[in-house]
């Protein structure tokens, strides 16, 4: 049982990492991102990239895919989107492009999987880090850098919105764009800001992922289904929400399904994926807000003071 | 080339049934059915699941399903070969199932996002699609999952090699009438009504229609028609498997193809799905004589996956308002006075 | 102070303002009235930049300003109040105030406040609330606060009284008379609450479908017949 | 609005018309050597995509070999290998079959998933090409054959999961256990494996305590579940059997190394023998965790087809790493498919399926002869009545500190386990 709950942690933590880019997209954007988890599938390559040739432990190379993903996010935000939004697209449009860049990310994947495995001479197309993964006093590693990550991340985030004027700024945009124009603000500034943070956050949990379970260059295309369960469920008008449904939706797919493969037989559990699914529907239609869109969230608030 | 000019049209034709129903929901009615794929995902539903237990049934075989749907297709596949009207009969059955079958699972899956507009309502379709798709692909006891089952071969009559080219024609006249039916429905009453919803929800609301009966109604016919394109589908691949029923492929070439081709516009949704298909395929197939132009490291898939990404992107970019604008539509009295006054 | 001259403007496709010739004069109030759907509100967001503008020049202090972002015309000193989302909800008044200043300095950012405290005394109170929590009359005078705290010569207000009783609306106008005497800025209004208005200021313009109807002083304006057919009657009901 | 229309068709023909060119030049030029063209129906970015590049690559060995032999004949052939990513999805499984058959390919190596090979099936009768996959497994019924007849054109060179389960049920009794739990992943490779497996145990005397999937379309993240799962299953048999006679089944690919990655050291389910199948045997990312798979032996069967250990260092130079069992049956299948077309071409002048299914009887003959200069690696080839392989030993290896030992060997004929020393 604690093994589940660890496991459930790890995966709620990255799932974490992972919402926090596609809610602050969305809400400076406007555009569910559908290639957010292919962005940590890139960095998955970049940290494999690193151990292989300069023999790095991934956990180090951290910093390296935080950078490159944050490039990332920003090509994805200039290449794909900005000429779309200049010219007026529709959100249909907006959501295709995501896909179209998706499919690209997954073709450049794959031709340098290929491209890597010349060089190492072995099949790169699917590894795990897991072996290489330290233990303390029985808890894995992963568990203590993903909680760290996350961690720091809210640290970083809350110090920034809240202790600098930059951050000011930011919220002030994220929550009328208009506005903080007429106050001076690049509004624009803020919406690289996300994209950067977006594609850093997931590449950041993509040298993570590995150490959880294996990477192929599909992998993209199974998770970004948990990604969107964790934003909606906590609520895409809000940063925390990303916090509040990763872990619900993290947590739910191995602890509930767990619980109920114990009532309902082991048959369940290949429906994990399911359960998130449909609390993301369950979410949806009760309270399309979001969990942070709740009236009993905004009084946690208001007695957070935040 | 013959081979590869039936693919591409007969996934010309499928495409242009999927985006044609798509172009009513999303690009007439403003719904955007990011939930596509469940649709023709119901077509297959209705043949591998419906009529493989009756033919099963009939035969009166025993054993697991799967196998002995291996076994029912065989027999039913002999005497088509022999009787040709058996083949057609069975598919317009098919064909009319999977229409009811469509049309209740659009409307099912409608209902209760009643209140959702924009990007919401087209994640929650997404969603419950994706919850059926799973469901279906690790429950082997529905329609085989991801083992998937055979379904007999409805132009078994036909001699071998031209079965294809047969299965191309078919496709294109199913894909045909469609367009003719979408083409009178939306010239009537109706497709105005729904393009006024489209723009603006609150002035149907004004005008005393049921915004809700009009999106049931629109999600039914929209699913209705998709499932056409899964019963051709799945009798052309002689098989159902879950697996080739995935979102990639169903709901989001349909929708790149609906925008290329112009929002709520059937003919230029014809033309998107043909331009489409074309570029789609002609990549897959000229991808190796690129990669050897090129010298390439690496395999020539991978470059299709980019070259369709970019295109994709860039017919977005630069088609905005789809090849085709909207129309304005044609009523009687505009007629009339286009004539007189040219 | 801002000359606009022929400016067509409006949204995408459609086209909202035509031939629009304005000035607006240094140091005096300019108030523009005009029926519902008459365009005002879309002129001041033009002038601003938040439109599409198809034609015409728009010139601040004989610069031509016509297709600069709004965030430099801010740098310019200029200023723009839209009526309702005025303020940034989630955020407390002082950061209100702050991010206001976005564009100035530590210091002269602390100076600017409390020179916006000074003119109203009214929020000191209040400045770690949230300004969600607001009436809409601390609201209104935030708003007006925060475009202190930017140095602005001239301050776009989009009916700053709607919705506020008739006792608020008086503090409102008494604040913005204040405003051009004591602290050299210029007003230009745009109201529903036509008479008030105009008797406070010196300019007035009517809209009527987005073109200039009548322009001239405020008290012209005031006495005009087609201003008395369009308003006074409904004005006067409201003021009963 | 029609103008418009005639532009993009005209320019759309432009382009075809462009892209025939291009072709017609690119393999044209080379009029004095005949190209073979085997389109290669892989995975290479999903779940099975180390066994899609590990195919490649055997199959860029076997093209070497067989150019060789060609040249060393002055026979004017030469192969191109046309490798396509399926992602295993039986749609696009389909649509590369015609894309390259509009190429003028006939042969084809794959599909590797089954559910794939029933799609293509009907395909490969209607317009008779030749099918072989190195890979799926799934009883002929399962696949949508009912009669021979419909699978002449399809060839699997491995052995269906019957043979399988037989030898991992006998092995599992011949390790002295009584009472096991089946942890299998939820595909039709899985599922078929597995059900044979579970159909066979009770014959030996074996009791299943558990039969528990996991999903295969992703694998799981978080593996706790199962592992929670396992570990009760298990303690429970040790109760009534103790450990001796406890055994766990795993039939799953490589996903299996983040399984044992995620189990704890003092684990129970590390007291345990597991036992395995072909397909994770000599698996490198099991062998990076030995420490923990030492302990439970992973006792894996497979298609007696190590390959002589030069081709083994061959592949390892190229590549790195070692071939898979597929792999190497993608070798032989690449030499018969290639024999039997060029014997095709020289008494028939041209492409005939029908001949070509009696040529393969003949080249198989041949090649288990060492006719050709190679010997088949997966063993001798003997087909059943399917064009499925009919028999053959079946090798079982385990984990050891020293890395992947061949332990015994399963015999066909007595069905029995032989141990090495």
């Amino acid at each position: 049982m604690i093994d589940v709950l660890i496991g459930a942690m790890v995966w709620s933590n990255l799932l974490v990492l992972l919402a926090l880019g596609l809610t602050m997209t969305y809400i400076t954007t406007g555009v569910p991102n559908f290639a957010q988890a292919s962005f940590a599938i890139v960095g998955s390559y970049i940290a494999l990239t690193l151990l292989r040739l300069i023999g790095l432990n991934p956990y180090l190379s951290i910093p390296v895919t935080f950078i490159l993903g944050g490039i990332l996010g920003l090509s994805t935000y200039y290449i794909a989107l900005k000429p779309l939004i200049k010219r007026k697209a529709s959100i249909e449009m907006l959501m295709i492009a995501t896909l179209a860049w998706d499919l690209i990310l997954f073709g450049i994947i794959g031709a340098y999987s290929e491209v890597l495995s010349a060089i190492t001479k072995k099949t790169e197309t699917l590894f795990v880090f897991t072996s290489l993964d330290f233990n303390i006093y029985g808890i894995p590693g992963r568990l203590i850098v993903s909680s760290l990550l996350v961690l720091l991340t809210i640290l970083g985030l809350y110090l920034l919105l809240y202790k600098t004027k930059f951050g000011i700024a930011l919220r002030a945009s994220m929550e009328n764009p208009s506005l903080a124009e007429a106050m001076g603000i690049n509004v624009e500034n803020t919406r690289l800001f996300s994209w950067f943070l977006s594609g850093a956050l997931a590449c950041m949990a993509g040298s993570v992922l590995p150490y959880l379970q294996e990477i192929v260059p599909q992998t993209g295309y199974f998770i970004v289904v948990s990604i969107f369960a964790a934003s909606i469920v906590g609520g895409l008008y809000h940063i925390v929400g990303a916090l509040v449904g990763g872990y619900i939706i993290g947590i739910s797919e191995s602890l509930f399904t767990y619980i109920l493969s114990i009532l309902l037989g082991p048959g369940v559990l290949v429906y994990s994926k399911v359960i998130s699914l449909l609390m993301m529907i369950a979410t949806v239609l009760l309270h399309p807000r979001g969990i942070t869109g709740t009236e009993m969230w905004r009084r946690v608030e208001r007695w957070l003071n935040l | 080339m013959v081979e590869l000019i039936t693919l591409i049209l007969f996934f010309f034709a499928l495409y242009v049934i999927v985006s044609l129903s798509l172009n009513l929901e999303f690009g007439y009615g403003g719904i955007p059915n990011f939930g596509k794929a469940l649709s023709v995902l119901t077509g297959a539903l209705v043949v591998g699941g419906i009529l493989n237990r009756l033919l099963i049934w009939y035969f009166g075989i025993e054993g697991d399903f799967i196998s002995a749907s291996s076994l029912a297709a065989y027999r039913m596949t002999e005497i088509v070969s022999q009787n040709p009207l058996i083949g057609l009969g069975i598919f317009l059955f098919c064909v009319t199932m999977a229409v009811v079958a469509g049309a209740i699972a659009g409307a099912l899956s409608i209902l209760p996002s009643a209140k959702l507009k924009g990007d919401y309502l087209g994640v929650t379709l997404l969603a419950i699609s994706e919850v059926v798709y799973l469901i279906l692909f690790y429950n082997t006891e529905i329609v085989g999952g991801y083992y998937g089952v055979s379904v007999p071969d409805i132009l078994a009559f036909v001699p071998g090699e031209y079965r294809v080219y047969a299965y191309t024609v078919l496709a294109l006249i199913c894909a045909l009438l469609v367009y003719l039916f979408l083409e009178k429905l939306l010239n009537s009453p109706y497709g105005r009504i729904l393009r006024g919803h489209r723009e603006n929800e609150d002035l149907i609301k004004a005008f005393g229609r049921d915004v809700m009966k009009l999106r049931i109604k629109t999600m039914a016919l929209g699913s209705a028609i998709a499932a056409i394109a899964g019963v051709v589908f799945v009798f052309y691949s002689s098989s159902v498997v879950v697996n080739a029923f995935n979102r990639v492929e169903w709901t989001f070439y349909p929708f790149l193809i609906v925008l290329l081709g112009g929002k709520g516009n059937n003919k230029g949704v014809v033309l998107g799905a043909f331009i489409f298909v074309l570029l789609k395929m002609l990549i897959d197939f000229y991808k190796f004589d690129i990669k050897y132009l090129l010298h390439l490291p690496f395999e020539a898939v991978w470059l299709q996956y980019i070259v369709f990404g970019i295109l994709a992107l860039l017919i977005l970019c630069y088609k905005p308002e789809g090849i085709l604008k909207e129309e304005p539509i044609y009523t009687p009295p505009i007629k009339s006075r286009l004539k007189t006054n040219p | 102070m801002i000359k606009v001259e022929k400016l067509n403007s409006g949204y995408g496709k459609l086209q909202i303002l035509f031939d629009i010739d304005l000035e607006v004069p240094r140091g005096e109030i300019t108030t523009i009235v005009g029926p519902n759907g008459s365009g005002k509100s879309t002129f001041l967001k033009s002038l601003f930049g938040l439109t599409d503008i198809f034609s015409g020049r728009i010139t601040y202090q004989g610069k031509d300003i016509t297709y600069i972002p709004p965030h430099e015309k801010t740098k310019m000193g200029i200023s723009y109040l839209p009526q309702t989302n005025n303020v940034f909800t989630n955020l407390t008044v002082r950061e209100n105030l702050r991010i206001a200043g976005y564009i100035l300095n530590g210091e002269e950012l602390e100076e600017r406040i409390n020179f916006a405290l000074e003119v109203f005394p009214e929020l000191r109170g209040i400045l770690d609330r949230k300004a969600g929590s607001l009436s809409g009359g601390q609201r209104q005078m935030l708003a007006m606060a925060t475009a202190l705290v930017r140095k602005t010569k001239i301050l776009m207000l989009d009916e700053p009284t709607a919705q506020l009783s008739p006792k608020l609306a008086q503090v409102i106008f008494d604040k913005i008379v204040e405003l051009r005497d004591n602290y050299d800025i210029t007003p230009l209004l745009v109201e529903q609450n036509a008479k008030r208005a105009l008797e406070i200021s010196d300019v007035g313009y009517m809209f009527v479908s987005g073109r200039v109807a009548y322009g001239g002083s405020a008290e012209s304006l005031l006495n005009h017949e087609k201003f008395q057919s369009y308003f006074l009657g409904v004005v006067g009901i409201e003021e009963c | 609005m029609w103008k418009k229309v005639l532009g993009v068709g005209v320019l759309i023909l432009a382009l075809l018309m462009a892209g025939c060119i291009n072709t017609g030049t690119g393999q044209g030029g080379t009029t004095s050597e005949k190209v073979i063209k085997v389109g290669a129906l892989l995975d290479f970015s999903g779940p099975l995509s180390t066994h899609g590049i590990d195919t490649k690559n055997n199959l860029e060995l076997a093209k070497e070999d067989i150019e060789r032999y060609f040249k060393e004949h002055n026979m004017p052939y030469r192969v191109e290998i046309l490798p396509e990513d399926t992602r295993l999805d039986p749609n696009l499984a389909l649509q590369k079959v015609q894309l390259l058959r509009g190429r003028g390919v006939n042969l084809f190596i794959g599909p590797l998933s089954s559910s794939e090979v029933k799609t293509v099936l009907p395909y490969t009768l209607s317009n008779k090409i030749i099918v072989i996959s190195p890979s799926s497994t799934a009883l002929p019924a399962l696949i949508g054959a009912t009669s021979p007849e419909q699978k002449k054109y399809l060839y699997r060179f491995v052995a269906s999961d019957d043979l399988q389960g037989e030898a991992i049920a006998s092995l599992v009794a011949d390790l002295g256990i009584e009472d096991v739990v089946i942890l299998y992943r939820d595909d039709a490779w899985g599922k078929g494996l597995s059900q044979e497996t579970k159909k066979n145990l009770p014959n030996y005397g074996v009791n299943v305590r558990d039969y528990i999937a996991y999903p295969s379309n992703p694998s799981p993240a978080d593996w706790s579940p199962y592992i929670t799962k396992l570990e009760e299953d298990v303690k429970e048999a040790i109760n009534s059997k103790g450990k001796d006679k406890v055994g766990v089944i795993y039939i799953g690919f490589e996903e299996g190394a983040t399984l044992f990655s995620q189990i704890p050291e003092d684990s129970i389910l590390l007291n345990v023998k597991w036992i395995g199948s072909d397909g994770i045997v000599k698996s490198d990312k099991l062998l990076e965790l030995k420490e923990k798979t030492s302990k439970v032996g992973m006792y894996s069967t497979i298609f007696e087809s190590e390959g002589p250990q030069e081709y083994i260092n061959r592949y390892r130079e190229r590549f790195g790493g070692t071939p898979t069992s597929y792999g190497i049956i993608s070798y032989d299948a690449l030499w018969v498919l290639t024999m039997a077309y060029v014997e095709t071409l020289e008494s028939e002048g041209k492409y005939d399926a029908d001949v070509m299914t009696e040529k393969i009887k003949e080249v198989i003959q041949k090649y288990n002869n060492g006719e050709y200069g190679v010997k088949p690696l997966s063993g001798k080839i003997v087909l059943n009545e399917y064009n499925d392989r009919a028999s053959g030993d079946y090798a079982i290896y385990m984990v050891t500190e020293d890395g992947w030992v061949k332990a015994g060997i399963w015999r066909y004929e007595t069905k029995k386990v032989e141990w090495l020393k």
